[in-house]
C-alpha cells in the first residue's frame, strides 16, 4: 500500500499548516490547487513509514557482509553530536568568525586524514567516493595542462575497478584503458608496462583492490606510471584494512579519495549521503578543490579560490556534506591512532577468519593462495556444477537465515562470486552463524534445489520480477 | 581465532604486505577520548558560536521541519541499510524511492524522477550533461546558463562539465528587473544550442517569466532545464506547465527546503526530474513498480544499465552513493506537509519577505534594486557596503542576508535577504531597528 | 535469546568506560569483581534490542482500540520539545530564579488543567493515576480530620471502577465499599443511598463509566454522597470523552485525577511513565499536595508546605514527572480549546462509528441502548455460545489480523467482553478494517474453531503459557 | 460517518449528557499555535535560564548517558506500546523486563526485581509498606528510618504509610560521623520493629558500615530494607550480601544513575528487590520466563494476583502505570556500559569527589564536616550560611550543591556537594575559584 493511497481530500494536520496568508501575486502565476501529494495524518504517516523501515535489512538488525561495501556498525553518538543543535542549525552562509567550533572541526579533521594517508593536504568536500574520484581525475588534468602537457588522455584502470571508476574517469574527459589482472589477483605489469606511454594522464588503483587482497606490485606500479610522467591514483575507499599498516602517501601515491560513510562512521542511509574527501602529496595539493579550512592569526577561516589560486574550483555549492565530516571527526577524536589500528587489525581478522570457517565447511576462495584482507571471494561455481544452485539462489536463502546477502557476481572476473567483507564489528558468534548458514543451505542445494530457486521464502516478498520492472518501467504512482 | 586461521598473530595476516611499503612510524593523532568527554567538546564547540537570526538564504533555508521527519528517518532500519541492490532485504527503502519519486513528479508536474543527486549545483551540471546527452539531434555542445543563477552553481557547472567540452555561455539579466528577458534567451538560443537553462526563482529571489522564456527557446530546438526551488513550486506554476502543457524536458535544483536542516550547507538533496522520453539518459537511480514470484506488489532497482556499477565508462554518470537519507526526509515531509502544508509553507514566507521588504525600506538609503515580483528573497540596495552591515549586524544577533558585491560588482552595494515563514513580526522588527541603528551610527 | 546468552567474558565497549582510578577504599567495603552484567558489544546490544522493539505492537505500527487505555496517537513535536537540552539536563535542586522558563510551563499547565476540568486549583506532582486517586483519597482524610470529623471510614467505589481505585482508597486506609451498576449502565442509585452514612467518607467515581457511557446520575450521586457528609472523586482518566463537554468542577465533584498518558500527548512507553496531577474545587484545595507553581512579584516560584500548611504532603521526591508534564503543555498549545474539543468530538465520533459497524456486522453491544462514549462494550457471549470460540480466541486471532486486541473480560460485569476505545487519531479506514476482521474471525469461528482456539499463527510467539509462568516463576536469568 | 451510527450531528453523540451537567461557556485556553511557533517558545523557555555547571546531587546525580541508550529506547516500538498485557504483542517489552529484572538481582546480588516503580521515594515507601506485610509474624507496626536519608523520601514516606497506620521512627546519626551507629539501631530494633531501613549511601554520601548494622538488626527478627544507589553498587558491596551471604530482605531506590537524564526531577525510576520468600508481597509488576504452545521460550506478566486489576482493595498496592520507558532505557544503559562501565563510572565519580573535596577544604574556613569515608557525594562546613554562597556561585556559572541548613538545622553552615565522573580537573578548579572569590568578597 502506497501513502497515496491512504489519501482523503482534506485530511491533514493543523500544526504543520503555517497560517493563511493573503497572496499578493497574479493568478497566472501561481499553480491550480495545491499539489496533489498525499493528505494524510501524521499518525498515518507514522505507521507506514514505520512498517516500510521494519522491512528493511540494516545493520542494527543483520549481520550484513556485502563486499565493498563496508557495512560496519557506527557508533550511534557520532551521529549524535554531528546533529547538536548549534550545528544543525547553522546556515552555511554564516560567516567565519562566529563559525569558529565547527571550523575548528574540519581543519583538525583535514589535519588527521592527512596523517592517516600521508598526503600533504585534503580537501573535504567531495560529497561521496565518486566525486572524490572525479576531483582526483581532474586534478590529473589540471596538473598536465599546468605543465602544457595536453596530450595525456588517457586514464589506465585494472579491469577488477569499482564501475565509479572507469566513470570519474570518462566524466573527467579522459579515455579508459582496462588493464588485466593476473591470476594470483594482483595487477598483470607487463600489460601495464605495454600500456603506459605520453598518452597516460595516470593510473587509478584500489588496494585492497575488490578480490579483496592486497596489491602486492605497488611500487612496481607506481614506478612504471610515474617514469611514464603519469600520476597515480589511489581508490581509498577500502581504507578500513590498511588503517595504520601502510600510507598511501608513502607509498608513492600522488592522489586519493576516502569514503567516509565506510571507514569513518557514517551509516550508509540506504544510500547515502556520504563524503569522499580527497588528499594529495606535494605535486597535486595546489589543485585540491575548495573550499578547504586554514587558520590563520585570526582563527579559522575558509580557503577560497583567491588563496589557492590553482584548484580545480568548486564541486559542491558549500563546504561538502557538513554533518557527515563532523561524524568522521567525532569517530577520529574517539579512536586515536590505537583504536583505528585495532579497527584494521579486526577487520583483517574477522575476514580471514570467517573465510577459515567456510574452506573448512568445503566452500572454494576464489585465490586460494592469498591472504584474505578486509575483505575475500569465494566462488560458488563448484555448488552450481554440482547442484544447479547458483550464487543468487545462495544469496537469496542467506537472507531467509536472516543474513544479508554478499556481495554477488562482483567483480566481474570470478565466476558465480560471493564478496565477503565482515567487517571489524560483528561477533565471533556471528561469523560462525554465518558459515553454519552458508553449510546449511549447500545441503539444502543438494537435497531440494527447488527450494532455493525460489527463495526467498521469508520476507515481506518473495523474490522479485525484477526483469519486468525493467521491461515494463513504472516509476511513479499517478492518481487514477 | 587466529589458531583457526592458522596463524600466531594478528600481524602475520598482513604478511603479504611488501616490507618496503610498510609504515614506518605510527599514526599521530590526538589521544582516544571516550563519549563523555568528546560529547562536552563537540557540545562546546557546538555553542561556541552566538546564535543568529537568520534572514540568509542563497539557496539554503531555515523552514520548519517536523519533529515527526527525523524521528522517522532517523530510524536505524533506514539510516543503516546500504542501497537496496538486494530487493527483497530492501522493500523499505525502495517503496521509499518509489514514493519520492512520484512525489516528485507530483509536485513538478513531470513524468520522471531519480532517487537522488548530492546537492543542487551538482543537480544542475549533471541536468546540463543530461540534456546535451538527450539533445543528440541539435549536435550542439553549447548550453545556456543565466547570470542570475547562484554563482556557486555557475562555477560547480562549469567545473563538472568542461571538461566533457560542453560550452557553457552565459546568458545576462535585464538590470532594471534582475530577471531574463525573453527576447535575448530567444536571439542566443537561436545560435547553435543543445539546452538552455531557466532558474525559477532566480538567484536573486525574482519569478521569472518563464512561460514566455520557455515559448522563446521552443523554435531553436534546444531542451529546457528548469533549475527551481521545489517548495515555492507548490505555490507556483511548476515546471511541468511551463509556457503550455507540455514544460521543460528536465527540471532539477536543491531541494534542502522539503525537510533538511540548514546543517552548515549539508547533507542536502540534489533531484532531477525529466520526460518520460529521456529517461535513459538520466544519472543516478531508479526504482520501479513490479511484482515478486509470486504476483504481489514490489519494488526494484530499475533501468540499471545506465548506471556505472553495470555500464562503467559509458554511464550516465559516475554516481553511486547519492543523498538517500535525505530523500526519505523529504518523502516524509511532503507527506506530513501535504500539499496544503507546502503551499501555506511558501505563501507564508512570501509574505514574510514582502513584509521584510516594507520594513526595511522604510529606512533611509534602503531600498529594492528590482521592480518585479520575488518569491520568498529579494536584493535591497544599501547605502553602505554590505560587508560592513552585515558585519555590525551580526554584533546584534542577526545573520542579515548575502553579500552580493563580491558575486555581482555590478550590482554596487547590494544585499541579499530572505524570511521563511519562521520569521515573525517581531523578528523582522528586530532586524529593521538593528539595521536603522546600524546606519545611523554609520552616518 | 537474551542479552546475557550474547556475553563473553571481557568484551567491552572502551567509548563507555570512565578511566580506571585508583581506588582509595578498604577492600572490605568493595564487592568482589564488577557485577556479572552482560558483556557486549555496542552493535550486539543496538541490534538485540532493535529487534526486540520490533516484536511489539504499538501504536506507530498497529491499530490498538485497548479500551479505558485511551491508546491515541501523541504528536512526536510534544516528546521532542519535552527533551530539550535546556530541560533535559536541569538538576531538579536548581534554584527557580535560574528555571523560570520551566516553571513558567508548569505554571500555566496547572491553570490549563483547572480551567479544563472546571476545578480551582491543580497540582501537577503524582506520578500517574494511581498515585493522583492516592492523593485525592487523602485529602478526603485531610479534609474530615480538619473538621475533626474521623469516623468517616469508607469510601464507596462503584463495582465497575478500575482496580487502581479500590485499591488507592486502601492505601490511604479506608474501607472500600462496592456500590453495584444498574442494567443500564449508570450506578444503583438506591443501593447508593442504603451505602451512605456517617461513615461514609465519599465516592470514587469513573466517568464515562469503564462500561463506555456517560454516567447519566451524576447531580443525583454528588447530592446523596454531599448530603451525608461525604466528599465525591472523579477518576478522570476517561477525560478523552468530555473535554470541552462538561467540566467535573461543575458537575459537583470535590477533586480528581487526570491521566497525561492517556489524554495529553504521553504515550504509554510499554508501562509508563505517565503523570496524574489532581485538580480540587474549593473545599479540597488547600488540601493538594506539593510542590505547586506560584507567580509572584519576582517571577514563578516552588509552593512548599510552608506557602501550603494543610497539603497531604508529598508524593515524589521533586516536581513529579516533569517531563511529561512537558510533553502535555505543549500539546496543549498546539490544540488550544478548538483542537481539544475536536479531540473528545472524534474519539467519541469514532467509537460509536466502530459500534454501528460492528452492529451491521450482527455483534451484540453489552449496552444496546446507550450511546458510546470514547469507548464501548460488546459481548461475545452469543458467539462463544455458537461456536465455543470465546473472546479471549478472538483477541489472539486479531492479532493474526494486524489488530491489537481490545481489553477483553474488563470490566468484569460483562462476560465475554470486549471494552473498545479506537481513539481519536485513527481514520476511518482502519475503522472499517477492524470491523471487517472482526467479521472474518467469527465466519473462521464457525468453519475452523480449532484454528481460532490455537491463535496467534503469525506472531513472533504462538500462544503464551501463563499458568506455567505463574506456577513455575522463572523471575531472573542467572549464570550457571 | 454520522449517517452510519444514524445521528445528525456529533453534538447528537453526546445527548446522554444530561443537559443541567453540560458546561456553559467554551474553554478559555489560549488560542491554538502550530508546531513550528511551539517549538521556537519551548526553545526559548528551555534556553532562557543560564547554563550552570553542576556540583548538585542528593538523589539526581548527572552521569553520562551513551547517546545509544535513548536512541533505541526512543524507537516508537517501545514508547508507544502499552503495558504488555496482551502476550504475543508484546514480547519486546516483556524480554526487556525480564532483562530489566535480572540486571537487577546481578547488579545488587538479591533474587527478584519488580518492573519498576515511580521513583526512589515512592520505592522506599512501597518497600516499608512490604515489609510490614512481609514481617506480618512480629505483629509490629513500627519501622526505623534512619534520619540521614533523603529528607523528602522520609516526608513521602511519611505521606504514603502513615495513612496505614505505621509508625515510622527516626534513627539519629551520629553528629561526628553522620553515619548510623550499630548500637543504636541495635537498641533500637530491640524493641517491638517490624523492619529497619539501611542506606547506602546515605543522604550525606557517607559509606555505612552496613555489615555491622544488618548484624545488629538480626536478633530483632526485624526485616532489613536496603535503600541503595545501584551505581554505588557497582563498586560497593551489594545489599544481598551485607553481613553475609543472606544479605537484606528487601532493596530498593532510585536508578536515575543508570542512564536516565536529569530532567528536572523526573520520570526516574524506582526499583525495588528482594529474596525469593517475599515475592508474593511485591507490588508492582512481574515478568516470568516461560513458553508458548509450541514449547518455544516466551514470556509473560506474571504472579498477577498480587496486583490491582486483579486483587482489587486487597493488592499489594495500587500501582499500574510505572515507568516502563524509563526501565527500558536502564536496561539497555546497564547491557552498554556492563559491569566494567558502570564500576569505572563509580569509581571515577567517587575519585572526582575527592578530588573536589580537596580543592574546596584548600579554602580557608571550608572543612569537611564528617570524618568518615564517601562514596560521591559529602558535606562541607562554610564560613557563611550555604544559601548565601549559592547565589553567589550562581552568578559565576556553578550550582554548588545542595543547602542542608534547612533540612538538618543542627548541621550548621553546611552544604553537600557531589561531583560525579563528568566533572573534571578544569570544573573543579573552576569551582574552587569560584567559591574563593566568593568567599573572599564576603569576608
Ligand atoms: C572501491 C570503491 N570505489 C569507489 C566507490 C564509490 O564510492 P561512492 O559510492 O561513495 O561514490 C566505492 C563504493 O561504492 C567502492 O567500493
Ligand atoms: C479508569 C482508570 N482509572 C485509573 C487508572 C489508573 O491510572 P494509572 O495507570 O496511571 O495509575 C486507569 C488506567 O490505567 C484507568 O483506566
Amino acid at each position: 500500500m502506497l501513502i497515496f493511497n491512504h489519501s482523503r481530500p482534506g485530511r491533514r494536520t493543523a500544526a504543520h499548516l503555517a497560517p493563511e496568508v493573503p497572496i499578493d501575486l497574479p493568478a497566472g502565476l501561481l499553480r491550480d490547487g495545491d499539489p496533489p501529494l498525499p493528505q494524510v495524518s501524521e499518525l498515518q504517516v507514522v505507521r507506514h513509514y514505520t512498517r516500510l523501515s521494519q522491512k528493511n535489512f540494516s545493520i542494527d538488525t543483520h549481520f550484513y557482509p556485502l563486499g565493498s561495501c563496508t557495512m560496519k556498525y557506527n557508533p550511534k553518538v557520532c551521529g549524535q553530536l554531528a546533529l547538536l543543535p548549534g550545528f544543525q542549525t547553522r546556515h552555511p552562509e554564516r560567516p567565519a568568525r562566529f563559525s569558529q567550533g565547527f571550523l575548528a572541526c574540519l581543519c583538525e579533521l583535514q589535519g588527521m586524514l592527512a596523517e592517516i594517508t600521508g598526503m600533504k593536504e585534503v580537501a573535504l568536500s567531495p560529497m561521496a567516493g565518486a566525486q572524490g574520484e572525479l576531483a582526483g581525475m581532474l586534478m590529473f588534468r589540471a596538473y598536465h595542462h599546468a605543465r602544457d602537457d595536453r596530450e595525456r588522455r588517457e586514464v589506465l584502470v585494472p579491469d577488477a575497478a569499482h564501475g565509479t571508476n572507469p566513470a570519474s574517469a570518462v566524466m573527467a574527459g579522459f579515455q579508459v584503458r582496462e588493464i588485466p589482472t593476473d591470476r594470483h589477483g594482483d595487477v598483470d605489469l607487463d600489460a601495464l608496462r605495454r600500456a603506459v606511454g605520453p598518452h597516460t594522464a595516470g593510473i587509478m588503483l584500489t588496494n585492497p583492490s575488490t578480490l579483496g587482497v592486497f596489491e602486492r606490485h605497488i611500487a612496481e606500479i607506481n614506478g612504471i606510471v610515474h617514469a611514464a610522467g603519469g600520476l597515480s591514483y589511489y581508490d581509498g575507499a577500502n581504507l578500513n584494512a590498511i588503517l595504520g599498516r601502510v600510507r598511501p602517501g608513502e607509498m608513492g601515491f600522488d592522489v586519493m579519495h576516502l569514503n567516509l560513510h565506510k571507514t569513518f562512521a557514517t551509516p550508509h542511509g540506504g544510500g547515502g549521503p556520504g563524503a569522499g574527501p580527497v588528499a594529495a602529496g606535494e605535486r597535486l595539493a595546489p589543485f585540491l578543490p575548495v573550499p578547504m579550512v586554514g587558520r590563520g592569526e585570526s582563527g579559522y577561516d575558509w580557503l577560497v579560490e583567491r588563496h589557492r589560486p590553482q584548484s580545480i574550483g568548486r564541486l559542491t555549492t558549500w563546504a561538502g556534506n557538513a554533518a557527515v565530516l563532523l561524524r568522521a571527526y567525532v569517530y577520529l577524536r574517539i579512536l586515536g591512532a590505537e583504536g583505528l589500528g585495532r579497527v584494521a587489525d579486526h577487520a583483517v581478522l574477522n575476514a580471514n577468519y570467517l573465510l577459515a570457517a567456510l574452506k573448512e565447511r568445503g566452500f572454494t576462495p576464489a585465490f586460494p593462495d592469498r591472504r584474505a584482507t578486509h575483505e575475500f571471494l569465494i566462488t560458488l561455481k563448484p555448488e552450481l556444477e554440482q547442484t544447479g544452485v547458483n550464487a543468487r539462489d545462495f544469496a537469496k536463502r542467506l537472507l531467509d537465515y536472516g543474513f544479508h546477502a554478499p556481495t554477488t557476481y562482483f567483480p566481474l572476473l570470478v565466476p558465480e562470486c560471493f564478496l565477503i567483507e565482515p567487517t571489524e564489528t560483528e561477533s565471533r558468534e556471528e561469523l560462525d552463524a554465518f558459515a553454519e548458514a552458508m553449510h546449511l543451505i549447500r545441503r539444502e542445494a543438494q537435497h531440494n534445489p527447488e527450494k532455493l530457486h525460489t527463495a526467498p521464502h521469508k520476507l515481506p516478498v518473495r523474490r522479485v520480477d525484477e526483469v519486468r520492472a525493467a521491461r515494463e518501467p513504472d516509476l511513479a504512482w499517478r492518481p487514477r | 581465532m587466529l589458531a583457526r586461521i592458522g596463524v600466531a598473530s594478528i600481524d602475520e595476516l598482513f604478511d603479504e604486505i611488501p616490507a618496503g611499503l610498510r609504515s614506518d612510524r605510527p599514526l599521530q593523532l590526538p589521544p582516544a577520548m571516550n563519549e563523555a568527554a568528546v560529547s562536552r567538546l563537540m557540545l562546546e564547540r557546538s555553542l561556541g558560536d552566538t546564535p543568529l537570526l537568520c534572514f540568509a538564504g542563497g539557496g539554503a533555508y531555515e523552514h520548519h521541519v517536523p519533529a515527526t521527519v527525523w524521528e522517522l528517518a532517523g530510524r536505524g532500519e533506514f539510516y543503516t541499510a546500504y542501497t537496496p541492490y538486494q530487493a527483497e532485504a530492501s522493500q523499505g527503502t525502495m517503496q521509499v524511492i518509489y514514493e519520492y519519486q512520484s512525489m516528485m513528479c507530483q509536485l513538478l508536474a513531470m513524468e520522471v524522477s531519480n532517487a537522488s543527486l548530492y546537492d543542487g549545483a551538482t543537480a544542475l551540471a549533471e541536468a546540463i550533461l543530461m540534456a546535451v546527452r538527450a539533445n543528440r539531434r541539435s549536435r550542439s555542445r553549447r548550453v545556456l546558463l543565466p547570470r542570475n543563477i547562484h554563482p556557486v552553481y555557475r562555477q560547480v557547472a562549469r567545473t563538472l562539465v568542461t571538461a566533457q567540452e560542453l560550452e557553457l555561455v552565459e546568458v545576462p539579466f535585464d538590470p532594471a528587473t534582475g530577471l531574463l528577458d525573453p527576447q535575448t534567451v530567444a536571439a542566443m538560443a537561436g545560435e547553435e544550442c543543445a539546452a538552455v537553462v531557466i532558474p525559477q526563482p532566480d538567484y536573486f529571489g525574482g519569478i521569472e517569466p518563464v512561460d514566455e522564456l520557455v515559448r522563446a527557446v521552443a523554435p531553436s530546438g534546444a531542451l529546457v532545464v528548469g533549475l527551481v526551488n521545489p517548495l515555492a513550486m507548490a505555490l507556483l506554476r511548476p515546471p511541468g506547465q511551463w509556457g503550455g502543457a507540455e514544460g521543460v524536458d528536465i527540471a532539477c535544483g536543491e531541494a534542502q527546503s522539503l525537510g533538511l536542516p540548514l546543517s552548515s550547507g549539508g547533507p542536502y538533496l540534489g533531484f532531477l526530474c525529466c520526460r518520460e522520453r529521456h529517461v535513459r539518459q538520466m544519472p543516478g537511480r531508479l526504482v520501479g513498480r513490479t511484482v515478486d514470484d509470486e504476483g504481489q506488489p514490489a519494488f526494484a532497482l530499475t533501468l540499471q544499465a545506465r548506471e556505472q556499477h553495470i555500464r562503467r565508462s559509458r554511464a550516465t554518470s559516475n554516481i553511486c552513493t547519492n543523498q538517500g537519507l535525505m530523500m526519505t526526509a523529504a518523502t516524509i515531509h511532503m507527506a506530513l506537509m501535504g500539499g496544503a502544508g507546502l503551499r501555506r509553507a511558501a505563501a507564508a514566507s512570501h509574505r514574510a519577505t514582502v513584509e521584510l521588504v516594507e520594513a526595511l525600506t522604510s529606512l533611509p538609503g534602503v531600498e529594492p534594486l528590482f521592480d518585479r515580483l520575488f518569491f520568498h528573497e529579494t536584493v535591497l540596495r544599501l547605502p553602505l557596503p554590505p560587508a560592513r552591515v552585515l558585519e555590525a549586524l551580526e554584533g546584534h544577533g542577526i545573520l542579515g542576508g548575502i553579500d552580493l558585491s563580491r558575486a555581482y560588482p555590478e550590482l554596487g552595494d547590494a544585499l541579499l535577504v530572505c524570511a521563511t515563514e519562521l520569521r515573525t513580526g517581531e523578528d523582522i522588527e528586530s532586524y529593521r531597528c538593528a539595521l536603522g541603528r546600524v546606519l545611523e551610527q554609520a552616518a
